[in-house]
């Protein structure tokens, strides 16, 4: 992987903002399989705040674009959502905050510290059938392939597998944990939206690597 | 469907409709601001002073909304009914009370509570604002539940308020104002019954349903499980179980000097808490604990529960100093 | 059959149960007399002043016996749950209370209450005591009910007892005592409205049931029967139709200063209160009626029944400074 | 009708007394056709208490000795009959209060001023299916016979008489009332007992008449 440019940044979150847009309802309908069925419009309804203020982020530095959509985020995002997505906005943020492109190094300690943040807001582990089972294996691979160039679409290809292998898991984080060995046997709506995002960043950036 | 059994109006504008009768009550002590839903005591942030606020979900009245005064709380910023307060009301909250020495938050041991705050008071910090935060977890009767990791943090709590209340008048700093919190927290247990479920206004259906000879042994402060269902019996049994579990969980040993506190849940008559009480009273005495000061009545419910919590706390001389300092609550008794 | 949906004991205990925790909660102040359940000030009657006594049933809590305190009650003697004390308990509190300038007691105007008080005033001035009569029947809802002739006396009570025992603190004469009272009562009006029933811990059944969508319009503190059985609406709309009621029948004039009493009934959330409050104060503004105090929270209930009820009390300026004189009672609420 | 000694007003009140003890049961029967069936046992409460205390009971004067009874009535007898009862016997006995023996003006006096403190106390007039029904008639029975021999066998026949005609009456006090319109047709148990009481009476003072 070369140097990430402040336009790809920008890119990847237009591709998030998108994601986030354009599948509302789907969202909804995994998380009203064993949870309150509310993710979707969690979701939603903070990249719609985004996308209303879009021009007028501040963009001093990629860490600054990331750190206006931790503080929209984590105001206009109900449920657990909110502060989680928040955190991990804010933290890969902090990181950046002097920046405007992006060295693979830095998207590593990045991924590392958003994960980080994930933990301690939430206290989930690996393994409690949340969104980080979808965040830490893909750490782990752009971590092992970031020098190569394939590195988005082995990502990609790890979010997707491991929501697949986390169904078999029961959720023990968030709303979806009241419903017990419910959980058992369905995708969790937070990393199947991790997932969705990663193949529409692969998509977007996709003629640029 | 709403619940039709509750003097509201539309559900969705209980709380904010709640506070502006609040302020209208207490038109010389109390401001609201309604975009954040912040009640604060009049004139807002006093420079001299570190501020001492909280935030959990509403329902729970008098907590928090109604322990805002001098010598309390300086500011709290509800959520909806058995709802978290989002982030940006705790940020706002904390930005309306900082002052040169900082503000302190107190949480209940909620994980909703804790995300938002942990996560405004990260924004504040990047913002230059000292804050402090104290955590409470006071609730022997399960480790982890509905909608905890650890312990819950529930009537205790207002020991927290009113010492670091009065702390923070004498000119504590945020550090020792943290400090006072954490001491509460060390040496405050409490745990709760319930013989009824509640019912939030903007649902049909009550959270849990008891029948008739059935008590929810543990409840939590939203109508959560607690340890066991089991059949009802006299109230003195009752109080005999709890008071077992909170007092030795601490543990409390003879010589000790407590405050004791019988907190209605919401539906519990008064004359039934100072029953309760007798008994506590009488179970203090036979262990040997000396009750210096005594609190009886609604500090902390879940709507309309009828259920009681017993809450003890150990005393030292600084406590009972602060616990004995004037304060000012915006309920007239008199 | 024993209601089990209750923290008590031995039903038949209830009230020397409640009484022993007020007590023990309350050992610098407060003495009990178990042979008469008198609960009355520590010390018993001052002989500088002319002491105000109240007794009715049980289950109206704080009402009457934690309204016992300086400037407040100088003693209450509480019947059953929902009965009056007997004679002898009214003759034996008068004779205790009883000073050189004799004792004044407040009566709620319910049958039972009236010939026991009644009948133990004639036996005590046969034995030579001066003996004042305050009776009180602020309750607009209905002429006649089960228990009364004429209207019943409710939660406008309270503002007999506060004045009434500001003005005995102040030295006030037997007479002057009485006129005060009656003036209270001459310019307070009260109604109450209830979602649900209540259940006295000896009953097996509800005095009434409701059910989903009906409310009682003018309920007793009993759960008697009011005006009528209603379909529920939004609290603004039930709180307009109770105000029209109890303002029209004093009847209030634009300019008159008033102190507007929001009681819960036992089983409803403050923060409900609150919200009634809230249209009450906007009523009162929008008929030019200035709020001078305002009381909510419990001050007379009907065990754990879910209603309010609203208080208007036109106020003078005598009136209002025995309502901001200091008062006590047994509530601790911080 | 002479002069009645002190020793023929003990032996109405040991019937009257006597009365409330033998008829516990069917007290209570007839208070729980349409009342809540405590009758019988107010009664007897108060008398169980007057019989236990029998020899003390202040005897300077037959006001006393009414005085002491209003005293024992008005604390033990529960319900409504307590204080009715208990201010009936303090009347009579205020009137007699210095008298060691009663004229038939006396009486007349005492009945007058007993049935206004049962008026006063209670809020009940005539017609309200209530013991004014039996007392009230019985009084001007008395006042109309007084000066005859037969006046207690003439007493008694009117109020044997209004049990009777009672009976058609809709109750309009105390716990009867509660219960509406069902309380027609039935016997007011405080009527019955008073004719009772004076058919008791009337038997022990017979052989003095
Ligand atoms: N404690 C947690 N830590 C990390 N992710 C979590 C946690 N709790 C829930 N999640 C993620 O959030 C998703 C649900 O989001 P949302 O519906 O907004 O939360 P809620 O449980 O409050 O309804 C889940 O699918 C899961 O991936
Ligand atoms: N207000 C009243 N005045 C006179 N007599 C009354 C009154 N109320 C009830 N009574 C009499 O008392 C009798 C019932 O007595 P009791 O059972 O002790 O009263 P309660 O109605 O309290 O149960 C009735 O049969 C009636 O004769
Ligand atoms: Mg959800
Ligand atoms: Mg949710
Ligand atoms: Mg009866
Ligand atoms: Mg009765």
């Amino acid at each position: 992987m070369q140097t990430v440019t402040f336009e790809k940044v920008e890119k990847a979150l237009v591709a998030i903002r998108d994601t986030a847009l354009a599948n509302e309802q789907y969202f909804c309908e995994l998380d009203g399989v064993s949870g309150d069925g509310d993710f979707g419009t969690s979701l939603a309804t903070g990249w719609r705040e985004i996308a209303a203020k879009w021009d007028d982020l501040d963009r001093t530095s990629i860490g600054h674009l990331l750190l206006a959509h931790a503080q929209v985020i984590a105001s206009k995002v109900g449920g657990c959502s909110g502060p989680i997505w928040g955190t991990a906005f804010m933290r890969a943020g902090m990181v950046a905050r002097d920046k405007t492109s992006l060295s693979p190094e830095d998207i590593e300690v990045m991924f590392e510290k958003a994960i980080e943040g994930i933990k301690t807001r939430g206290g989930a582990e690996e393994g409690d059938k949340t969104l980080l089972d979808a965040l830490a294996p893909m750490s782990r691979t752009f971590s092992a392939t970031k020098a190569g160039d394939a590195v988005l679409h082995a990502c990609l290809q790890t979010a997707e597998e491991a929501v697949e292998s986390a169904m078999a898991l029961q959720a023990r984080r968030g709303r979806q944990s009241f419903t017990g060995e419910r959980s058992i046997g369905s995708k969790d709506p937070g990393m199947v939206a991790i997932a969705l995002m990663t193949r529409n960043i692969a998509i977007a950036l996709s003629g640029h690597e | 469907m709403q619940n039709k059994q509750k003097f509201v109006n539309d559900p969705v504008n209980v709380v904010p409709e709640m506070l502006e009768g609040l302020v209208l009550a207490n038109p010389d002590t109390l401001e609201w601001v309604p975009e954040f839903n912040i009640i604060h005591v009049k004139g807002g942030a006093d420079s001299a002073r570190v501020a001492v606020i909280q935030g959990s979900g509403s329902g729970h009245e008098p907590a928090h909304v109604m322990a805002v005064g001098k010598g309390m709380l300086d500011a709290a910023v509800p959520g909806n009914v058995f709802a978290a307060p989002s982030m940006d009301q705790c940020l706002a909250c904390i930005r309306l009370m900082n002052g040169p020495g900082g503000v302190v938050y107190i949480v209940n041991n909620y994980q909703g509570d804790r995300m938002n705050w942990d996560m405004a008071q990260e924004m504040a910090e990047m913002e230059g604002v000292k804050v402090g935060r104290v955590l409470i977890d006071d609730d022997v009767s399960v480790q982890d539940s509905s909608y905890t990791t650890g312990r819950r943090g529930v009537a205790g709590n207002f020991f927290a308020i009113k010492a670091m209340g009065a702390a923070s008048q004498r000119g504590a700093s945020l550090e020792e104002l943290v400090a006072m919190g954490e001491k509460v927290n060390a040496n405050v247990r409490s745990m709760g019954v319930s013989l009824s479920g509640c019912r939030p206004p903007a649902k049909d259906e009550p959270i849990f349903t008891l029948a008739d000879g059935e008590m929810e042994f543990g409840v939590g402060i939203h109508g959560e499980p607690g340890r066991a269902r089991l059949a009802t019996k006299p109230a003195d049994e009752i109080m005999a179980d709890v008071f077992a579990l909170v007092a030795g969980d601490l543990p409390l040993k003879q010589g000790d000097r407590v405050a004791v506190m019988v907190n209605g849940l919401g539906g519990t008559p008064i004359g039934e808490l100072y029953l309760l009480y007798r008994k506590a009273a009488m179970l203090c005495a036979e262990s040997g604990f000396e009750i210096v000061r005594n609190y009886v009545g609604e500090y902390c419910t879940a709507l309309e529960m009828n259920g009681f919590s017993l809450t003890l706390l150990r005393l030292d001389a600084e406590l009972e100093e602060l616990l004995a300092a004037p304060a000012e609550v915006p309920i007239r008794v008199f």
